[in-house]
């Protein structure tokens, strides 16, 4: 933590504009405050009440706990994923608001870990959603959670944790990839149609 | 007019920055509670800057976008009519121009406001949310209503300021001298804070956060820092009404805390009830005890 | 009051023609506006068999608020109903008009139940003749049964009592028993007190006698339901004001009072549980409209000056209310012929009128600040705390609270959550002939939000008129009370001006984070997927968890309709063979039996 | 289409589920009319995937079939390839098998206790248990490499001996989560609104769970002594001295009752293991020398044990070659979150939802493997 503080400062003080301390104000409160959505997708989930309860305490980062996508920041992936939960995942994932991230627990988003002979399991699940940052382990630890936490803050403090803009600029790409594992089964189109257009707003 | 315009920005900053703090306090509190270290203080206002800094936010149409601007424009409305200080020409907003019985129904106007963006949303949680704050509105406001009804006919005003002015010792605090109005009165304070056991609106595992399911970014924003806002109005209320009022902002947050402390304690301490099981209950212990302290207040007169 | 008898006969005799009507009415509304503007005695006496019986009329100040309601409700009704009744109705309407002018003006007895029973009858046939139930079978005859079973009880009562004041007084004339029946202390007073304010009870839908206002509201034309709800149902009133207030006011009848202030409040938390209950659109009206006017009586019983301002603030205003969502729902029955909640939702963006009128009407009807139902309701808890009666404040706060459930219901299931069976894109918003006079009801129930001295400063007239202390008046958007005041007008300017920068604020947040317009199914559900045919419209289950609170649960499962209509079948099994004598059917029965008691009551009193 | 009811999921992305499943319910108000689980969230393909490996491969996978509770898994399968095979495992392994079963068990309770607080909106209860069940995660680290998946109980023996004082050192975890028992009892199970909102709710009645074929703490509180350790004992469980907590009523109390006289009974029978712990060394049966050889001989066979949840039995079939011609793996939640559950949510509360299915212990990933 406090070398994280130190690395901020010396972020801070190279910065030149004025347009650029604004930009890495709103990265600082956006890596400070991560609302996370804990998407239990496999066994990856065992280890997510010990990282956010007394023992490991994520909460001391900013991490807390949200209960619908709108809300959340941040999307933990604990571990492999049926490919019936990869369509609830990709939904949970449309629905979130930018800047969003994704975190992927396990060996099994990655590439298909001790299922990577299974019939219904995908293999490398950044084929089908941007994974800002990825946790490695049969099952990650909760310091290993927490670290990926570290790196994904470090990420956004640098402005580079931008998966959400690399969905939306390869929209058609991932929605291939989609197609060929959903097949004509797929998400139906009022779900991701603002993709495709410029998103009316006011 | 500038002046009292002045003042209410001010009543705002203040309500603002003291829900901050206290929330802040309220988090670590939870954490120390829990056998843990917790955020630090001002996580709260990281969030809620954090949340206005998003860079998009889910809509429904023009109903659904007013929604939390009506929220927050009820929590101030009802917070300019309430009077921070007493002995004081600051912090007390329009406060002469209204009444504790227009404050009360001025405090739901904002809450049903959202409503209609909730119910415009389609979100079957979120309507289900507020079916259930509805229905908890009765077990919490009938208490409440008795009790503040003992101390207005026991002071024979309805104006908030006057009541205040009244409590000008310590044993004349409406606390010590309705006791039982007080009693009665912490049931429902506990209740309309949203702390458990009475907290059925928001229930993550039950109805998917009810209201707020669907909302996200600025208004997700709004609807936080409203939030702690409207905890601080009825805060300082509570403090008008039982607690001698404050002459100065430092008593007052001394005093808002000390009731700020006792939700908290509730709080952690106690599952939720059924919202059904709220009602009943706040329709029972309360009201016997408020129901005795008016049969007493008759009998003695 | 010649323009009554002149409305009712040119209704009757001429042609119908909807234009006619409606001249008629204004006529009627703008004769009674004439008379506040150059208050002219048009005192009428009609000797009827010379030296027997003196029918006298005259319109004292109530009955002009009274009539005055009547008559602006039968003229934004008669525009409501532009064009869609048939043949007869007309006739009716205004034969009930004429009725209701009568009896808000009547003098002595003879009238006065002359008056009662025209404007009973002719509504009676309104209603079952030219029932809205589409299927005429399905038009059930309960209620029907009900309202003349009831009605005819209350007529027989009031005779009877009338009768007796008759024997005792010797006079014919009102005042005559009302100063007798204050003057007398004790049971003889009581008991003919009690049966005569039952009746009155009854035409007001009170606890017990409220079983006929639901059925009678969800099977009466769409528009004459509004005119009911606003106009007739406020009959009670007028005459609970002209037999009882005096009575109320005064001091030895404190338990009277306060038994009546508490069958309000009881009537009122009954009404609003049941409303909260109802699926459809009108029977949670009248359910609500059963409680508005329950706080009427509390309030009236209370009597003190803020009190019964309240009380007659109060039915302006829920005059105004009802007539608005009457209308309104009318309007989206026609366009989309659909009653219940289970069958609307999702109209809100095709509907944006309907919309606002129903928000500006539910948030009048729950008494809320800014708008005009909250100062009804303030005067009315104020004037309770200032008496003391603390227990029936708590009393009415119970189904004033409970009634945001209803409120929000009707909003929701009509205009939000999803479609069902109305599809939104053929959805249209409501007819001009419904729009217009919603339009009026909305900018009045607004400004008298911003205003209520508009209502306020003639209300402290009449309570000039009864003798008591006029209601402390500042400005036109102020009101002063011993123990506090309130200004709507700020209210409303606090108001609308923090929502004014919010929205601002708002807006340039919407440059750095634009909304996105979502569709209709894209909504957080738990990670699935919603299709168009899941149900997700909460319209019939909203408030439906109410009923497992304890006390709302003890009043939704008891039907006291089920009851009377079991005790009206057992004695209709004893009378069984009674009712051999009669030819015809049951209704034809119905009214020989009441010319015959009418007939046996008048004996009765000659006699005496 | 009018709409008396309104559909809703409850999962999987909800945080009042118990794991990556969903619950479609009918409500009419807050009141459910019909509920249907959805499962196949989860589906990896166990039993294809064993049948896929050699046996020494497959011991690597069977833990994975469930997470909260792995152990009972390696036991069974272990014990189901030695009885295939005909091995005689060691004392001291038994015993070892023995106390890694009722830490798990334990370690399973806890997280029992954490959901059925978090269930109810009472965040302490989670924060506590959870933090105290990593004390016993630490000794299973110690003992076998592994936080959560241990790959500990290896056909034929258990992998590693005792490290030196681990004994000492579980007897005082042991010490210490007895001390922490009554300020458990006091936040939740004794706390008044939970005795308000858990009695008479989630009730089985003892015909049902006969019926549908409940086992484990579920229908022991329906009044039934049902317990594989007692009933079949395997391991060393006919060894030590341990009652069996019933309860009658049957509801979500008399479950968390059970639960609670469980983790009290999992203490004592972990000290007497301690006590009675052999001091030798062999840990491993005689196994064949050449471990890509190990042909399972034609049979088959069923093994049960008894976990947290309930009985878990695998039926396993050899045929002579090195891999296992089939393996039927029953949970205990396949019979408590789809057909039970969806019997027992007709007309209960939506707030019930997540507290009922948190006292039947339903775990999703065991459901379909």
């Amino acid at each position: 933590m406090d070398n994280l503080n130190k690395k901020d400062k010396a972020q801070l003080k190279e910065l030149k504009s004025p347009m650029a301390v604004v930009d890495w104000a709103v990265n600082w409160f956006r890596k400070q405050s991560i609302f996370m959505l804990a998407y239990g997708t496999g066994c990856g989930a065992i280890e997510i009440p010990p990282t956010v309860t007394a023992r490991y305490d994520a909460e001391r980062f900013g991490v807390r706990g949200a209960a619908t996508p709108r809300q959340a920041d941040v999307i933990v992936l604990s571990g492999y994923l049926a490919v019936k939960t990869l369509k609830r995942v990709i939904r949970t994932y449309e629905q979130m608001q930018e800047p969003k991230y994704v975190i992927a627990l396990g060996s099994c988003p990655i590439n298909g870990g001790m299922y990577w002979d299974s019939y219904n399991t995908i293999k490398q699940l950044d084929r089908y959603l941007p994974v800002d940052v990825t946790v490695a382990g049969c099952m990650p630890r909760p310091e290993a959670v927490l670290e990926g936490f570290m790196a994904l803050k470090d990420k956004i403090q640098r402005g580079e944790a931008e998966g959400a803009r690399d969905y939306r600029d390869n929209i058609e790409k991932y929605k291939n990839n989609q197609k060929e594992i959903f097949g004509d089964k797929m998400l139906p189109g009022y779900t991701c149609d603002w993709y495709f257009s410029d998103g009316g707003s006011f | 007019m500038l002046f009292t315009i002045f003042n209410s920005l001010l009543a705002v900053l203040l309500t603002y920055s003291m829900g901050m703090l206290y929330y802040g306090f309220y988090r670590i509190g939870n954490a120390r509670i829990h056998r843990r270290v917790g955020p630090p203080l001002w996580q709260n206002v990281i969030d809620n800057i954090k949340l206005f800094a998003k860079r998009e936010a889910p809509g429904h149409g023009i109903m659904f976008h007013l929604g939390p601007v009506i929220m927050t424009a009820g929590t101030i409305t009802s917070m300019l009519f309430v009077p921070f200080l007493k002995d004081s020409a600051w912090l007390q907003g329009f406060s002469s121009y209204g009444n504790l019985i227009l404050l009360i129904y001025l405090m739901v106007v904002g809450p049903l406001g959202n409503a209609l963006a909730v119910g415009v949303s389609g979100v079957p949680f979120g309507v289900m949310g507020v079916t259930r704050g509805l229905t908890r509105l009765i077990g919490l406001e009938v208490p409440f209503f008795l009790s503040v009804a003992l101390l207005m006919s026991g002071s024979g005003t309805i104006s908030i300021s006057e009541i205040m002015m009244a409590q000008d010792s310590f044993s004349n605090w409406n606390m010590m001298a309705h006791p039982a109005a007080f009693i009665v009165s912490l049931f429902s304070f506990v209740g309309m804070m949203g702390a458990s056991p009475f907290d059925v609106v928001g229930a993550p595992v039950e109805v998917y956060s009810g209201p707020q399911a669907e909302f996200g970014g600025k208004y997700l924003g709004f609807l936080a820092a409203q939030r702690v806002m409207f905890s601080m109005v009825k805060l300082i209320l509570w403090v008008d009404l039982f607690l001698g009022g404050a002459t100065n902002v430092f008593i007052l947050m001394a005093k808002s805390f000390a009731l700020f402390f006792f939700y908290f304690i509730v709080g952690a301490a106690f599952p939720r009830f059924k919202t059904e099981q709220a009602v009943d209950f706040m329709l029972k212990l309360p009201l016997i005890i408020g129901i005795g302290a008016v049969l007493v207040r008759f009998w003695s007169l | 009051m010649v323009s009554a008898l002149a409305v009712f006969f040119l209704g009757t005799h001429k042609i119908i023609r909807e234009l006619l009507s409606i001249v008629s009415l204004a006529l009627l509304t703008g004769l009674l506006l004439m008379r506040i503007v150059s208050p002219v005695s048009d005192d009428f006496t009609w000797q009827y068999m010379p030296g027997f019986f003196t029918l006298s009329f005259s319109l004292s100040s109530f009955g002009l608020l009274f009539a005055l309601i009547a008559a602006i409700s039968g003229l934004l009704k008669s525009f409501a109903s532009w064009g869609i009744n048939s043949k007869g109705y007309h006739a009716l309407f205004h034969l009930m008009m004429g009725g209701l002018m009568i009896l808000l003006s009547a003098g002595d007895y003879i009238s006065f139940f002359l008056g009662w029973e025209i404007m009973t009858w002719s509504s009676f046939m309104l209603f079952n003749n030219f029932s809205s139930a589409d299927d005429p079978i399905e038009k059930s005859q309960d209620t029907g049964f009900l309202f003349i079973t009831l009605s005819l009880i209350s007529a027989l009562l009031m005779l009877g009592v009338l009768f007796f004041l008759y024997n005792r007084t010797g006079s014919m004339n009102i005042a005559d028993g009302v100063a007798w029946l204050h003057g007398v202390k004790g049971l003889p007073s009581w008991i003919p007190g009690l049966l005569l304010m039952s009746a009155f009870f009854l035409k007001s839908g009170l606890l017990p006698f409220h079983v006929w206002v639901p059925g009678t509201y969800r099977e009466a034309p769409h528009t004459f339901t509004a005119f009911l709800s606003a106009a007739l149902s406020k009959v009670g009133i007028y005459a609970f004001i002209l037999f009882f207030l005096p009575f109320s006011l005064n001091e030895g009848s404190g338990q009277i009072s306060y038994l009546i202030a508490w069958i309000g409040a009881i009537t009122a938390t009954v009404a609003t549980f049941k409303a909260i209950e109802q699926n459809d659109m009108k029977g949670l009206l009248a359910y609500s409209s059963i409680g508005q006017m329950a706080y009427v009586f509390t309030a009236m019983a209370v009597g003190s000056s803020l009190a019964m301002g309240g009380a007659l603030f109060q039915m302006v205003n829920h005059s105004l209310i009802k007539l608005l969502l009457f209308f309104i729902v009318a309007g989206i029955i026609e366009r989309t012929g659909k009653t219940r909640f289970d069958q609307l939702g999702g109209l809100i963006y095709k509907m944006p009128f309907s919309f606002i009128g129903v928000l500006v009407g539910i948030i009048a009807l729950a008494g809320m600040p800014p708008l005009s139902g909250f100062y009804g309701k303030w005067m009315i808890y104020t004037s309770l705390i200032e008496k003391g009666w603390l227990l029936v404040l708590t009393g009415i706060v119970l189904p004033s609270t409970a009634a945001f459930i209803y409120c929000y219901k009707l909003i929701y299931g009509i205009f939000l959550g999803h479609p069902t069976e109305v599809n939104p894109e053929e959805a249209k918003e409501i007819s001009p002939r419904y729009r217009v006079p919603s339009g009026l009801l909305m900018a009045s129930i607004v400004l008298l939000g911003l205003f209520p001295g508009l209502i306020l400063k003639p209300v402290n007239v009449l309570l000039s008129d009864l003798g008591m202390e006029t209601l402390a008046l500042t400005s036109q958007g102020s009101l002063n009370a011993a123990s506090g005041s309130v200004s709507g007008f700020m209210v409303m300017n606090v108001f609308g001006g923090v929502f004014a920068v919010i929205l601002i604020l708002l807006s340039l947040f919407g440059k750095k984070a634009p909304t996105r317009n979502l569709h209709r199914l894209d909504i957080a559900y738990a990670g699935e997927l919603p299709t168009e045919q899941t149900p997700l419209h909460y319209g019939r289950g909203l408030g439906h968890e109410v009923k497992r609170v304890a006390i709302a649960g003890a009043i939704v499962k008891r039907s006291l309709t089920e009851k009377y209509m079991k005790i009206g079948n057992q004695l209709g099994g004893i009378l069984e063979h009674v009712r051999g004598f009669y030819p015809g059917n049951g209704q034809v029965s119905l009214i020989m039996t009441m010319v015959g008691a009418a007939a046996v009551a008048l004996l009765i009193g000659l006699k005496g | 289409m009018a709409q008396d009811i309104i559909t809703i999921f409850h999962g999987p992305q909800h945080p009042g589920i118990t794991g990556n499943m969903s619950v479609e319910l009918d409500l009419l108000g807050e009141t459910i009319k019909r509920a249907e689980t959805h499962v196949g969230y989860l589906h990896r393909g166990f039993e294809k995937m064993i049948e896929r490996r050699t046996v020494l491969q497959a011991f690597t996978i069977v833990c994975r079939i469930c997470v909260p509770e792995p152990d009972p898994n390696e036991e069974n399968f272990a014990r189901g390839v030695e009885e295939l095979m005909g091995l005689e495992v060691p004392e001291k392994a038994k015993w070892l098998r023995t106390m890694v079963l009722e830490m798990a068990r334990l370690q399973a309770q806890m997280l029992w206790f954490a959901g059925q607080g978090g269930s109810l909106g009472h965040y302490i209860s989670p924060q506590w248990a959870v933090a105290d069940r990593d004390l016993i995660l630490d000794l299973f680290e110690e003992l076998t490499g592994g936080r959560v998946y241990h790959m500990y109980i290896t056909p034929g023996g258990v992998r590693r001996d005792l490290p030196e004082g681990f004994l000492g050192r579980l007897g005082h975890f042991l010490d210490y989560l007895e001390s922490r028992l009554p300020e458990y009892d006091n936040m939740l199970l004794r706390n008044p609104v939970f005795l308000e909102r858990a009695r008479g709710v989630g009730i089985i009645d003892p015909a049902t769970a006969r019926e549908y074929g409940v086992v484990g703490p579920n229908l022991r509180a329906c009044g039934f002594m049902n317990d594989i350790r007692k009933d079949e004992p395997y391991e060393m469980y006919g060894e030590v001295d341990f009652i069996v907590p019933t309860e009658t009523s049957g509801d979500v109390y008399g479950r968390a009752m059970v639960r609670r006289a469980e983790i009290e009974q999992s203490i004592s029978i972990l000290r007497q293991i301690i006590r009675r712990m052999p001091a030798e060394k062999e840990i491993m049966a005689v196994l064949p020398k050449n471990h890509r050889k190990w042909e399972v001989p034609k049979g088959d066979t069923l093994v049960k044990t008894e976990s947290a949840r309930g009985e878990y039995s695998y039926y396993m079939v050899g045929d002579g070659t090195d891999k296992l011609r089939r393996v039927q793996v029953k949970g205990p939640s396949a019979v408590h979150a789809i057909t039970l559950l969806e019997e027992m949510l007709v007309d209960s509360q939506l707030s019930d939802v997540a507290m009922i299915m948190n006292s039947l212990g339903t775990n999703p990933p065991e459901i379909e493997r």
